[in-house]
Parts: C-alpha cells; structure tokens; sequence
C-alpha cells in the first residue's frame, strides 16, 4: 500500500522546558504513514514529553513551554491559527498511565465517536464500540460486562481499553505511549498485530522500552538520551548498525 | 482550690507525662539501623513511635482526672447544699418547697460571690455554712484529680515496653474523636426535633394536622391576632412560596452563575484571576442580609413592578417573589460556585487529559467528564444553597412581603416558611397560643421536608456519580 | 486468538477530517465551546458586577459615616463656672472630681458663648470631648483654648447632603466663617453603641463579633473537620452512615432561628450559661456553621484520589496516620471553602442571636466571651431602625466594617486555601 | 477545685447591669434614659436594653425573679392578665408598672404623592377584608371607596399583624371607622368576636402590605412608591418630614400637638415593668427607674426622639409610682 | 545465605470475590526468602487481585471479599487479632499504577521511615533516602531535586520512586506488581539486581509478563489462569518442562 512519502508530520529544532529545567533539547524528526516510528531511551530521556508535544497535551502542564516548529500535513500546529480540538482528533493519543474515564466501558470507547459525530445511530456505535474492543484485544474479556465501570479493570485492561478509546475515532496519527508496558505476551502480539494493521494508513509513534518489541513492529527507531535526539533511521540499521556508541550501548544493554 | 489552677495543674502533669514517657520510649528503642519490624541483629524495634507512647501516657493523666472534675462539678452542688442544711441555721427554713430551694440558691450565688447580697434575709445565715461546705467539698474534689492523674499516669508508664501497642491505643482514642464529633450533628438534629416536636404537638391539639398539612390559606394576621383558628393556617400557600422563591427563582439565578463561574474559573481563567475572583465571590455570602433586603426593596422590586405594568401584568405589587428571589440568588452563588470550584479542580488531570486527547473541546471535557466526576460536590453546593436560601428571612420580608399568596405570578407577593416563623416566634404576642405555637409546627414540618429532599439528593448523587480511580 | 475483526471492519479508513460534513460539526462544536465560554465570563462578570454595585454604592453612602462635622469652639476655662483644682485631677479619685462638674451646661454656655446663636448647633454629646480633654491635660483648666467638638447631627447632615432649611443655612454661615470642619471620626472607630448618631461607635460590635466569631470557629471547624474525615474516611456505609449524613445536610437547611431555639433551650435554661454573651452566641452559630463545613469536608475528602491512600496504607501508615497525613493536607483547601462560606455567613447572622438576647444596646464593648455583647451585623440591623437621619450613613458605614471584617478573615482562609491547593 | 462550674449551674453569674428587655417601640426611648444614667451616675455600668419585642420580653420577665432574669420589661401595650398569672406563678409577686408616654400611629404620604386626605372610616372602608360585614372588599383605588378620593391603586404599608403596632392600628382607627355603623356597635354587644372579626381583619389581596418591623424601610417604600400611603411610628415621620408629608385624618394634621392632645386618632401608651424584688441586688436599678420622669416631660429628651407626651395628670401619677415603688395590682388588667 | 526453608508466606485455598464475580479460585501458594517468586499469566487473570490479598490491600476495596487462610510466619494475617498496620510495613507493595505522592521526592521516600521511626536524626534520614535512590537506580536523575513534587517524573521515574518508597521501610516481604512496566532496560537491570540483592533476607513475589524477567530473577513461578493457580513450581521447571498444557501454550506464547 505504497503511499506518498512526504511526512506526515515533521518537526524542527522543537525545545522543551518545564518551568527553567529543559527536557527536549532541538529535537528534529519527521514522521510519516508508511513507517512505524519507535521512540527509545532510557527512562526520563523525555520521550513523553517529545510525544506530548505532538498533539499539543503538553498545553494542559502549565510549567511546560514548547519551542520550534512541528508541522502536520505541512502547517503548523503551534501557530495561532491551529485548531487544537481538530489536531487532537486527528493526533490521538494512549498514554503511559492508563486513565479510564470513570464511566461504563461501553461509554469509554463510544465517547470519542460521540463528540465527533461519527456514528449517527445508536447501531453503529455499538459497531464502533465494538470493532474497537476487538481490535484492542478486549473484547472478549468484556463483551458481558460493558455497563461495568472502566475502572473496574485490572490494569492491562486498562490499558487496552485506552487503546481501543484512541482508535474508536480513525485518527490519522496514533501516538502510543508504551501501550504494551502492563501487558501479557498475547495481549501484546494482539496490539502489535494491529499496528501492523494500521500502518501504511496511519502514521505510527510507539513509545517502548522493550527493544525487541521496536525491533518487531518499528521501520524508523529514534533513540533519545538526555533529551536529545541522538540517532533517528531505519529500524533494522539502529539496531544492526548505529552510527552513534551511545545508541549501541543502549541497545545492547552495556549503557547506564 | 480554683478550678482553673487545678486545672492547669493536671494540663502540666500531663505535659511532664508525655514529655517523659516519650523519653523512656526512646531510651528503650534499639538504635534504628533495620527495617520496619526488627533491626539487623533480630532485636525487636518499637511498636510505635515514642510520640505516641508519650501521648498514650498524657492521655492516661488527663483524661480520667479531667473526667472527675466534670463529673465531681455536677455533683458537688449537691453535696455541699446537704452539708449546709445539716447547719442548725437550716431548722429556719420554710417547709414548701420552692420557696426553700429559692432561698438556697440565692445564698449559694453569694456564697460564691456571684450575687452581691441576698433577697431574702433568711439566706443570709446559710452563707457561711454554704461557704465552708463548699470549701470543703472543692479540695476533696482536687485532691482525688490529681491522685487520679498520678495513677493514670503511673499505670500507663509501666506499659511502656518496646513491643506496647501505643500508637493503636492512642488512635483509637482519636477514632472515639471522630465518633464523637460526627454524633454531635445527630445530636444537634435531635435537640431540633426535641425543641420542634413537643411544642408542635401541643398545636396540632389545637390545630387539625390535616388542615394544616393541606389547607390553602394561610392568613398571617388571624394566625396572629386571634380571629380564630378555622381557615387560618393552611401552610400550603408557605411552602409554595418557600420553594418559588428558594428553590425557584433564586436557584435560577445561582445555578447557573455559580456554576458556570466555577467553571470559568477553573478551566479557562489565569490562575491569578482565579486566585483573586473565588474569594472575592465569597464576599456575596457574607454580606449582610439587611443589605440585599434594602437593594432588593428599594431598587429592584419597584423596577419589576414597573416592568411588570409595562408588560401588561395588571396585578403586579411593589413586593414580588421574583425580586427577593433574584436577590437571593446573588446571595448564594458562591455557595455552589465555591464547592464546584474546588470539586472541579480536584478531579485528576489524568481524566482531563484523557478526553482533551481524544480531541474533546474544553467544554465538552467538562460536560462530559469534570462535572459527572465532581457530582457530589456540584449537588452538594446546590444543596447547601437551597438550604441558605430556605432559611433567609430579611430579604424576604423587605422584598417579598408578608402575605401568604399562592401563586405562579413571580411579580406577585409571596411568603416563605422561614419569614413566618420569624414573625411569630419574634411578634409581640402571647407566647403559649396557636400563633406561636404554628411556628413550631411550621419548622417541624418544614425540617421533614427538607430531611426528603435531602433523601433523594443523596440517591441522585450515588446513582449518577462517577468515581474515578 | 479472537474472533476475526470483520472484514468491513479492516477496511475502516482514518476519519475524514477535512470531510464538509466534519468541518461544519467542528464549526458547530467550536462556536458551541465559544458560546460556553462566554457564559461563563458572563457568569463571571454578572457576579462579580453585583459585589462591585453592592461595594461601590456601600462606599459611597458609608464613606462620610468615617467623617464628622466638628466646630471650632474657644473655651476660656478660668472664667468657667469650674471650681476644681487641677491637681486633684492628678490622682486617684479623678473620676469622681470629673463628676461634681456640669459639663453639659459648661459645654452649653461655651457654645453659646463662643457661637452665639449657632452654638445649638453642637451636639448633644460633645461635653463628652469637652471632659475627655480635661481629663487628659488638667492644665487646660488654666488656659483659654480652642477645643473642636462635634456638631449635632442635624449640621452634619446638612454638611455631607441636605438637610433642613435653617441648618444649611448654619453650615454656610459657619463654614465661611472657617468654623466648621469635617474631620476623620475616630470615635466611631473606638466607641460603642449610643443613641446619637455623632457619638455612636462600632468598635464594641466589632469586638463582639470578634469573640462570637472566634468561639465559632473554635467548635465548629475542629468538629466538623473530625466529623467529616468519621464519615468519609471510617464510617461502614450503612443506612446508619447514610442517615447521619441526610442529618448533617438536612441541618444545614434548618432555619437559622430555630438554632436560636435550640440555643435558648439547652444553652441558657438547661446549661445556664449568661444571656447576650459572645460564648453562647458563637456556641449557637457553630451548631449552624459545622453542617457547612462538614458537608464542604466530605466533598473534599471524596475528591481525594484512593491510589493515594493505597500508597501510604502499602507501607504501613495506620489508617489515622493515612488521614492526617495525607488525606487531611489534600482535602484542605475544600474544607476551607466550607469553613468560608460558613463563617461568613455566620458573621452575616441576626435571628438566631435575637433569641439568646444578643440585639440589645449595650454601650461598652465586652471584656470577655461571657460578658454581653452585641455583634456586627445586629448592630447594623438596629441601626437601620433607627429614627435618627444620621444613623443612615453609620449603618453603611457599620457594613463597611463588616465587610472588611468579612474580607480579612477570609483572606487569613484564602492564604491557606491557596497554600494546600494540588492538583494530582 | 471547680467552684466556678458549681456556680454556673447553680444558674445565674454575678450581675452589676441592669437588664431589660421588650419592645422594641420602646427600646430608643430606654436606650436614651439609659445613656442619660450612665452620664449622670459615674461609675455605673451602661444598662443593656434587649429589643425581643414586647410579647417575648413578658415569657422572659415573667420566668423568675434572680440574677439571671431581667429587670425590666419595656412594652408597647399593658401586661395581659395571662402573662401577670405567668409572672405570679414563677414567683415575679411586686411588679412596678409605669407608663413612660405615649406612641403616635402617623399615616404619610410621599412629598410627591396625590395628597390624601382620610378619615378612620375611609381607612376602615378601604382596607377591611370584609367592610361592616357585607362582604369581601372589592375596592381598588381610592375613588373606589370615595369618589372625593384620588383615583389611584390602594397600596397601603403597614406594620404586620404580629406587632404590637398592628394592635393600635386597630385599636384606633379601623375600630373607630367601623363604629361609624351603629349597627357594628350592636353587634358588638351581641357577638364580641365576630365583631372584631369584621372590624379589624384587614384585607389580604395585597393591598395592605405587611412591612416587618422596619419603619424605615416604609419610608423608603414610600418615596419608590409615591402613590402609596405608609402607617408608622410618629417619631418616623417628624424625622422624614423632608420627603414625606402626613395624611391628615378627619382634618387633623399629624402635628406633635395633635397627637399629644389626642386629637389625632392614634396613639397608644408605652410602659415599663420593674421587678421589685430586684430593687436592692440590682445596683442603680432604682436611679434607672427615677430618671425617667426626669426625661419624659414635653421638651425633654424622650420628645424630642419622638415619643409623645403623656397628659400631665398622667406623667404626675406614674412619677410618683416611680419614685414610691407602688406595687402594680393586676385586677383591671386584661 | 541459606536459611529456613518454613514458608515466609503462605495461603490456603483463598477465594476473593467482587461483588458476586469470583476473581481468584481456590488458591493455595508457599512463598519463601530463599526464593524469589514471579507471577505470571494473561491480563486480567486475578494476579494483582491475589498480590494484594498478601498485604490485605483489598480491604480498601469496598467491594472486595476474601475467603480462606493466608499467614505470615503461621500467623493468620485475616484473623481478628492481627495488626493491620503492621502487616503491611511488614509485608511491604510496590503498586501497577506508579502512584507517588503529590509531595516531594524526599519526602515520598522519607515517609515510612519516618512513621516507623526508622530514623532519629536528620542525617540518618537523608541516609535512608539517599540508599533507598540509589538502590531503586533514580538517585542520579533526581539527587538535585530532592525537592520537586513526584508527580511531576517521568512515568518510569515514578515507578522507581515507588519501589525506592517500599524497600525504604525494609519489609520482611516485598510484593512487586510489574515493577518493571514502565522501566527501560537499564532500569530494569538495576531492579532485578536489586532483586538478586534482596534475595535470601527478604521474600519477594513479583508480578510480570516478561517471560524472561521471570525466567531471569524468579527461582519460583506460579502462573495463573482465569483466576486460578494453574501451576506453582521451579522456575527452571515450568520454563523448560511445564506440566499443564496451559503454562506451555502461554509461555511459549501460543496461547491465546
Ligand atoms: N475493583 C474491581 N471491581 C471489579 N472487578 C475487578 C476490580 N479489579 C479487578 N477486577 C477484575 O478482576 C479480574 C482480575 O483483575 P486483576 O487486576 O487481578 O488482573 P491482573 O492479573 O492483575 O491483570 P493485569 O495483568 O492486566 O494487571 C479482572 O477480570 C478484572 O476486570
Ligand atoms: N510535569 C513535569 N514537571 C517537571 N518536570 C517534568 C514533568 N514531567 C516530566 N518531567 C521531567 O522531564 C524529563 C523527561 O520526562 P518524560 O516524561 O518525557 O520522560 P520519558 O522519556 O517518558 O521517561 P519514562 O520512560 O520514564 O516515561 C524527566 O526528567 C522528568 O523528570
Ligand atoms: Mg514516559
Ligand atoms: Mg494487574
Ligand atoms: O416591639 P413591639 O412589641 O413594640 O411591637
């Protein structure tokens, strides 16, 4: 499913503060539709805060101040013009925590869908609500308790809910942060199935700390450290052949 | 002795009990060098913190000998009036008992220099004899409380060993604190009920409880002046007006003002501007109610009035439920903008990133997702505004009259419950009639009302919450 | 493996974003969010607008309650019919000396003396400055000295506003002749009740709601707090629980002369504790305050995420020490809005202190919780029922006093509020 | 070691005030008499008036004679039979009764209002729910109840039905309007209650408007309202004279004259009742009680608050009850 | 280090309901100092419910109900008797969800010392906290900011820092649901060296679905399924030669 190589987003020279302390240093990156990105590095390298500043989440921590450019079919988000509610629609997210909304696990997934009007009748809500659970692996552990409280699941679940919350709206980008940390062998096959699914039409940023994982499902790896962008190419070549020590340390585990 | 020097002097017994007990805890205590139950070299460490053997200790000193003093201060009034009667000056006294008890207490009060000097001559011979009794008796009662702080305080020192449950003794003393504390609001609502009841009951003798629970006319002036009972207090026309004007009108104003400015302030104001305007809101309960009183009979009320001629609404009077209604509401804004304020703001981040991220606006984030999680706080400062407003009376009688109208035109005069019972129970009229008594009858029946209302706001609030996490 | 996504399913392309049918929802959805927005900066600014009326037209009438009208008058005390010697005012027994003398009609007759015809026009009061002065240099017995007394009510108000006819015409003839001024009126600052509107002070309200405030806040915030944190933290859920709590919001709703009532009946006949004291009167308010704050407490308590209570029980904190430590801290800035909004309108109370004597006219501010008191917002309340035109501008004046009463204690809340505010 | 204790439930602390309680007609006037007291007796603590009104006041003078009840109780209306049995029956036994004046019920217009003119029997026509019994008051405006009237909506304010104004209103003037039927005073003979029924129940459709107890507010309502008429205390009115003027009734302006000679219908005597036993406890209670003669003469301070002057003979007799301390006897009391 | 061999730990026959649903059947387990145990099975099959049964973490949970018999050196931890709060400093939970305190990072670690008087001086609290960093491999990224709120780390950060907060009490048991979730693998490494370290004086059970952590730290594993305890043995054993075609299906991950 060859697609147009132009990226679908791109980012230059982006800097990123919490209050005084910088956590992205000029980080340039392009992301496009038909790779998996995997985003690596050690833990508090900033990976999240980079993903965040993707979507624009980082606009909700009031110390956090983004510099630089990143671009999204080639306009800008952080320009004044941007609709951020589109963007984020557009940008969906899975965040490193799991954070269900405390309402039933059917009205989890259907809220998205809902406030963007994707289904107009109740019946294709429920196809929606259901397609997602599924392909999120959840399906079958929840088809019987969909009125339970999203809360009421064990952390995994959890996690494959959210999964299932950010792709019930189509968006065109996912951003995944570590969405198979809390996750068992099988549910994590059936999460990397369905990025192999997406990709292609999607544009794929996956957060993991699990190299294999990168290995698996990733064509582009950015390797982070310190919150720079030390190394950012072709998958197979970050891991066979980096360029920088650092990343090869990392990589093979002699870093730290 | 003093009370208050006896009492200082157990409060300082204390202090050295805990100071000390602390002390020998940490003197027993290995140095600390292992983990939560035991150091490396398998000694046991302290069960609880030295602190709280120290309190443990203070607990013991104070809480038996102050007990006594409370306990030894309602009796002790006995004992030393028996002591003074066994005086020959007794043999005086007359045989009927209220005229003896007078004279008792009166030399008592001087005996205890609270009075200046007697009304009757014949308590003056009971004033020494009372005097030395008292005397008496009071260093008794001092001497058994601080033989008591001494034992308690030697009791618990000997319990002090590493491996003494402290810290669960003293926290279930704190835990009867707590107990105590949440059993003083029901015994709060009983001496309510108790103060409502008995006086209500006398007037639905006089009163048929079912012409007063259902009839349509409550004429204030023969409830007060006494043109008979019949047709008088029909409380209906009251309810009404409490719930047109508390629950109506002026929840029509503070609703949605508090609300949304709770929501302004929360999601879309500078946290500066947020800092300064919350407090500044909390100033409108605070003002002084004869203030919204005159603003709402002087400038607002004769406003409507005219209004209300302008739009053709020909029986339109200068008190209307709708001026004491909106003011009202201005009145109790912060009461719900404050506590959905802090509701709102409490909820995790991680919600509001969650909906934000699927590309939610800020106010779809908090229709949908802020305010079902902050549920019990919105209803619980709506709930405590209807209450406020229910329980306004100057604003009401300045602005909306006295008169007991029931009716759906808010530019007509209303009365509420409240106002009612203020006028009578504050009126110049004999206390033991109907009049008065319908006041207690009105706040009985009014605190059932409001106990329903407050049943069905609690089932609401644990069907409809969500609770995160 | 699960059942096969369906293959419609798969085939599901990325939403179209661009798509007319979305940009005219988004359109829809934006101007929605827009609308919402403005209704609340309009809540905001409605609210807001209404304290700023309330304050400004507070101001404006109470501002001259601050100020007095005060008359020149050269008093030439050695040719005053006085008979006492400076010395004896020395000493002890001063008072009594002070009192052998008729000021009233000293006071008079320097008036008329030094105004003629317009030394009606002192107040009634103002021997009471003539007294004071002396007391405080007897030396002045000796000297001829110009000693600015306070001007009857009827002048001042033709000074501020309108008055009668002949006292505008006094105070144009007296201002232009450099006599009147108006001065600060520190008097109302430090005085107490009285029944002339030149001599009236608020300082006696203000410390009797000082007391009766304290007295409330002692019970009910340490009593509404525990209760709270025994119902939200430790309480079974039970139909027990349940009825205490319809209880405690139920007794918010309680009219607030009825805890006058209860006030009477158990503090005053049973407890016998003294009538119009500031004790019983705080004791009262803080039976009306707790359910307030209790309610506030336990929203606040609730909104407290339990992971963190999870932590702290994970490595061994007591459940006590689970509340006090964490909880507690975190819930704080809640249950200061209840204790706000609860104090404040305690401060703003009047019924309930009708019953247990506390609107009475009581001339010397309170020494202590169980002496007499007045307290502010009674002392507004009989002041607007006064006859006297110039008791208008003193209870405007009186409810400014309020409100900045009102405002520091809050502020002392707002402070700690701010302080313990987290989000998690 | 907690003699305090024991002596607050022995009930009553040590008192060096006086106290008084009731109405609050009353209160300016013993507010004033009080002040006068503390300057003319150094040393003396200010007295501590309580406004309850007069009706809680009695409940609370009535409960015991002691330290912890009050000394005087002021009131806008004479004791009732009731609460004198009341106070016997708790052992209040020697009352001293003394009527300090008298209250004038003034009716006022607005300075911009139509300028009515009244009679007792216009006020009665215009605002008895059920004038001289012939059936509900359909009246609507003043010309409705006589054509020389203006035509104008009838708006009255007035004081509610639990206030001891109310009473006088009654008492003095919508009585009065009523007798003007010889058939009410007949039926006065035969059926005492309907009569006062039909002769002071007032109207309820909202053209008589309870005011609280706020006289000023009635002022104010007046000049918002400038077509209504107000019914207040006199003393109200002498101090407003800048924006209202007084309604005369039957030709009789509401001068200071007129009401104090009676002359213009509606004023009623205001009276304090003293405990005797608490004659010597009490410190200065019997200089508080003296100083009133001093003070309610025409021209002294309690006129020129407002109050109305007894008749001479009147304050003469009530003088020398507060100076002997003649017990009160209760057999003519009501 | 060999030590007793008695059991630290042990449950019988423990059921634990939510509300009627039954979420763990009938198990029965032996947990010791000499071996560290690992958990393992599919999301949502009762592990974190059965970890928190050990510490009687489900009693916050209103819902929650457990039947059966688990003891801590033979002593029944749900008899009436026993001292709740003691329990859990004995037997001390890292949770799934890093959940820190919204209190500074010194004072996340320096909380249970300080309730348990570990500590009497300043010093030896700034000790404590220091080594607890340290072991939990965070003291190098937060040494100079000891002062900042927890809350505001990196999502692998706060999972260190929850683990620093356990071991800094020294439990006797330490319970670890997916410790290494979020954690890159030089994070990991430093845990499961802490781990190793732990070992012999502490019993540890800690949940996974990293085969090959478990593989790597456990000397015991129990693999649970559906709420049951399908198969408790040797780690070696139930790697190499499970005896239940389940445990084989899922650790070879065709399970599913
Ligand atoms: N509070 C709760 N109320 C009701 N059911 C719950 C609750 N918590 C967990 N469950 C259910 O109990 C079952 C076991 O959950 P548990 O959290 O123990 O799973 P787990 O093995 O830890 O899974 P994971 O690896 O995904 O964390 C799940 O089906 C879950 O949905
Ligand atoms: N809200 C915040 N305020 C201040 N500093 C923050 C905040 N959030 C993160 N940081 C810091 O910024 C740096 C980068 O954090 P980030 O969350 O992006 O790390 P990460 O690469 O996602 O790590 P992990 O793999 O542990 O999740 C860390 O040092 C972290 O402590
Ligand atoms: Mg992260
Ligand atoms: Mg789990
Ligand atoms: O207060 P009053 O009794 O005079 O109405």
């Amino acid at each position: 499913m060859p697609q147009s190589s132009t990226p679908k987003m791109s980012a230059r020279n982006v800097n990123v503060f919490y209050g005084e302390k910088q956590a992205i240093q000029n980080v340039s990156i392009d992301v496009d539709t038909d790779n998996v990105t995997a985003f690596i590095g050690p833990s508090g390298c900033g990976k999240s805060t980079f993903l965040r500043t993707l979507n624009r989440m980082n606009d909700t921590v009031a110390s956090a101040r983004v510099e630089g450019e990143i671009t999204l079919d080639g306009e800008n988000i952080y320009s004044s013009g941007m609709d951020v509610v589109q963007l984020r629609a557009r940008v969906g997210m899975v965040f490193q925590k799991p954070n269900p909304f405390p309402k039933s696990i059917y009205d989890n997934i259907a809220y998205g869908p809902r406030i963007h009007g994707l289904a107009s009748a109740k019946a294709d809500l429920d196809v929606i609500v259901e397609s997602s659970l599924r392909r999120a692996g959840l399906w079958d552990e929840v088809k019987d308790r969909l009125k339970d409280s999203g809360t009421a699941l064990s952390g995994g679940q959890q996690q494959r809910l959210c999964i299932g919350r950010a792709i019930a709206v189509e968006p065109e980008v996912i951003l995944m942060d570590e969405p198979c940390s809390a996750l068992d062998p099988i549910a994590t096959a059936k999460i990397e199935e369905l990025i192999h699914e997406l990709r292609g039409r999607y544009a794929i940023v996956i957060v993991t700390h699990n190299m294999q994982q990168a290995a698996r499902v990733s064509q582009r790896t950015a390797f982070f450290h310190l919150g720079t962008l030390v190394e950012y190419g072709s998958t197979s070549e970050i891991f066979t052949n980096p360029r920088e020590d650092r990343t090869k340390d990392y990589i093979t585990g002699r870093y730290g | 002795m003093n009370g208050v020097a006896i009492v200082t002097l157990i409060l300082g017994l204390g202090l050295v009990a805990w100071l000390s007990a602390r002390a020998k805890a940490v003197r027993l205590a290995p140095a600390p060098s292992g983990g939560a139950s035991r150091n490396r070299s398998g000694r046991p460490l302290l069960h609880s913190l030295p602190v709280y053997h120290g309190w443990y200790a203070a607990l013991w000193v104070l809480a038996p000998a102050l007990l006594f003093l409370v306990i030894w201060a309602n009796v002790m009034p006995g004992l030393v009036t028996e002591r003074a009667l066994q005086d020959s000056a007794a043999a005086a006294l007359p045989i009927d008992a209220m005229s003896r008890s007078a004279i008792l207490t009166e030399a008592r009060n001087v005996a205890l220099g609270n009075a200046q000097a007697a009304f009757d001559p014949r308590a003056n011979a009971l004033i020494e004899p009372y005097r030395s009794a008292h005397r008496f008796y009071s260093l008794g009662g001092a001497l058994a409380a601080l033989m008591l702080a001494f034992a308690g305080g030697a009791f618990a020192f000997t319990r002090i060993r590493p491996d003494f449950r402290a810290r669960t003794k003293v926290e279930r003393v704190v835990m009867s604190a707590l107990l105590v504390a949440s059993l003083i609001a029901i015994v709060t609502t009983v001496g309510i009920v108790g103060s409502l009841l008995w006086e209500s009951l006398r007037f639905f003798a006089m009163v048929n409880p079912f012409d007063f629970l259902f009839g349509l006319k409550w004429s204030p002036q023969s409830a007060a002046m006494g043109y008979g009972n019949e047709d008088a207090f029909g409380a209906v026309p009251l309810f009404w007006g409490t719930i047109f004007i508390g629950a109506i009108i002026a929840m029509f104003v503070a609703i949605p003002l508090g609300l949304m400015s709770a929501i302004y302030l929360t999601q879309y104001a500078r946290p500066a501007a947020r800092a300064w305007l919350k407090p500044m809101l909390e100033v409108l309960a605070g003002v002084p109610t004869v203030v919204y009183g005159y603003f709402a009979a002087l400038t607002i009320a004769p406003n409507l009035r005219d209004f209300a001629a302008w739009v053709g609404i020909s029986n339109a009077s200068s008190e209307s439920a709708l001026a004491a209604g909106l003011v009202m509401g201005v009145m109790i804004i912060p009461f719900v903008s404050s506590m959905a304020d802090d509701s709102i703001n409490s909820v995790p981040q991680s919600m509001r990133d969650g909906s934000l991220a699927m590309g939610a606006t800020t106010s779809e984030t908090i229709k949908q997702v802020l305010i079902p999680a902050a549920l019990p706080g919105v209803v619980g400062g709506v709930l405590l505004a209807v209450s406020r407003a229910i329980g306004e009376t100057m604003i009401v009688v300045m602005a909306a009259g006295l008169a007991a109208n029931l009716t759906l035109n808010p530019f007509a005069s209303v009365t509420t419950v409240t106002t009612q019972i203020v006028q009578l129970l504050t009126g110049d009229q004999e206390f033991e009639s109907a009049k008065t008594l319908a006041a207690f009858a009105l706040g009985l029946v009014l605190f059932v009302v409001t106990l329903l209302l407050n049943i069905v706001a609690l089932h609401v609030v644990k069907r409809y919450r969500e609770a995160y996490e | 493996m699960n059942a096969p996504i369906p293959s419609t399913e798969r085939r599901r392309a990325p939403t179209d974003w661009k798509g007319a049918d979305m940009q005219k929802r988004i359109a829809a959805r934006y101007s929605s969010e827009r609308r919402f927005r403005m209704i609340g900066l309009t809540a905001i600014l409605m609210s807001a607008g209404f304290l700023a009326f309330l304050l400004i037209s507070m101001l404006h009438e109470g501002a001259s309650g601050f100020t007095r009208t005060e008359l020149a008058v050269r008093v030439d005390f050695p040719k005053a019919p006085i008979v006492i010697d400076p010395a004896t005012l020395r000493g002890e027994g001063a008072d009594a000396v002070l009192a052998s003398v008729n000021w009233q009609a000293l006071t008079d007759q320097a008036a008329t003396g030094a105004l003629g015809q317009d030394g009606v026009w002192i107040a009634p009061g103002a021997w009471l400055v003539m007294r004071d002065a002396v007391k405080a240099d007897p030396s002045l017995l000796q000297k001829s000295v110009t000693l600015s007394l306070p001007a009857s009510d009827d002048l001042d108000i033709a000074a501020k506003s309108d008055g009668s006819p002949e006292a505008e015409a006094a105070y144009a003839r007296l201002d232009k002749a450099g006599i009147a001024t108006r001065a600060v009126n520190w008097d109302f600052l430090t005085s107490s009740d009285a029944t002339d509107p030149t001599q009236v002070g608020i300082w006696g309200a203000f410390k009797g709601s000082l007391l009766t405030m304290a007295v409330t806040l002692l019970l009910s915030f340490p009593v509404g707090v525990l209760a709270a944190l025994y119902l939200e933290e430790y309480a079974p859920r039970n139909r027990w629980t349940d009825m205490i709590e319809v209880s405690i919001n139920n007794l918010a709703a309680v009219p607030s002369i009825i805890f006058g009532l209860l006030g009477l009946a158990v503090f005053l006949n049973v407890m016998h504790l003294p009538r119009s004291a500031a004790l019983v009167g705080g004791m009262t308010l803080a039976l009306m305050t707790m359910p307030v704050i209790v309610i506030a407490g336990r929203n606040a308590i609730k909104a407290v995420p339990p992971s963190i209570r999870d932590a702290a029980l994970g490595i061994g904190a007591s459940p006590i020490q689970v509340v006090f430590h964490h909880v507690l801290p975190l819930a704080l800035p809640g249950i200061m809005t209840g204790t706000i909004i609860g104090m404040a309108r305690a401060l703003g109370e009047t019924a309930p202190l009708l019953m247990i004597g506390m609107r009475a006219f009581i001339a010397s501010p309170p020494g202590g919780i169980t002496d007499p008191a007045t307290v502010l917002p009674v002392q507004i309340f009989l002041w607007s029922d006064e006859v006297s035109k110039g008791f208008v501008e003193k209870t405007s004046a009186a409810i400014i006093v309020l409100l900045l009463f009102l405002l520091s204690m809050n502020s002392i809340a707002i402070y700690l509020r701010n302080k313990f505010e987290r989000r998690w | 070691g907690c003699g305090d204790q024991a002596g607050t439930s022995g009930g009553g602390s040590a008192r060096d005030q006086i106290r008084a309680v009731g109405s609050s007609t009353v209160y300016p006037f013993a507010t004033a008499v009080a002040e006068q007291f503390v300057q003319n007796n150094a040393g003396m603590k200010s007295p501590i008036i309580e406004s309850t009104g007069t009706g809680a006041g009695m409940k609370l003078f009535c409960a015991g004679v002691g330290p912890q009840h009050p000394d005087i109780e002021n009131a806008s209306r004479r004791m009732k039979k009731s609460e004198y049995e009341s106070c016997l029956a708790n052992g209040v036994k020697e009352i001293i009764e003394i009527q300090i004046g008298v209250d004038g019920l003034a009716f006022a217009e607005s300075n911009k209002g139509p300028g009515f003119k009244l009679t007792p029997e216009l006020v009665y026509k215009a605002l008895a729910a059920n004038p001289f019994g012939k059936g509900e008051n359909k009246a609507q405006t003043w010309a409705d109840v006589d054509p020389s009237l203006p035509k104008v909506a009838i708006s009255v304010f007035g004081p509610p039905s639990t206030s001891g104004t109310r009473d006088s209103l009654s008492e003095l003037i919508l009585e009065k309007g009523c007798q003007s039927d010889p058939a009410m005073k007949e039926l006065k003979e035969k059926d005492e209650k309907a009569y006062k029924e039909t002769c002071t129940r007032v109207r309820e459709d909202g053209k008589y408007i309870d005011s609280g107890e706020n006289d000023n507010l009635i002022v104010s309502k007046l000049g918002a309202n400038p077509n209504s008429v107000g019914i207040f205390g006199y003393s109200f009115l002498e101090e407003n004279r800048a924006t209202l003027k007084d309604i005369p009734l039957n030709g009789v302006e509401a001068t200071y004259d007129n009401v104090a000679s009676g002359k213009y219908p509606g004023a009623r005597p205001l009276y304090i009742y003293v405990k005797k036993a608490h004659m010597q406890a009490i410190p200065g209670l019997q200089q508080f009680v003296a100083e009133f003669p001093k003070a309610w003469a025409p021209g002294g301070y309690l006129t020129k608050r407002g109050m109305v002057a007894a008749t001479e003979e009147t304050r003469a007799k009530n003088a020398e009850v507060a100076t002997s301390l003649t017990v009160m006897d209760g057999a003519d009391l009501k």
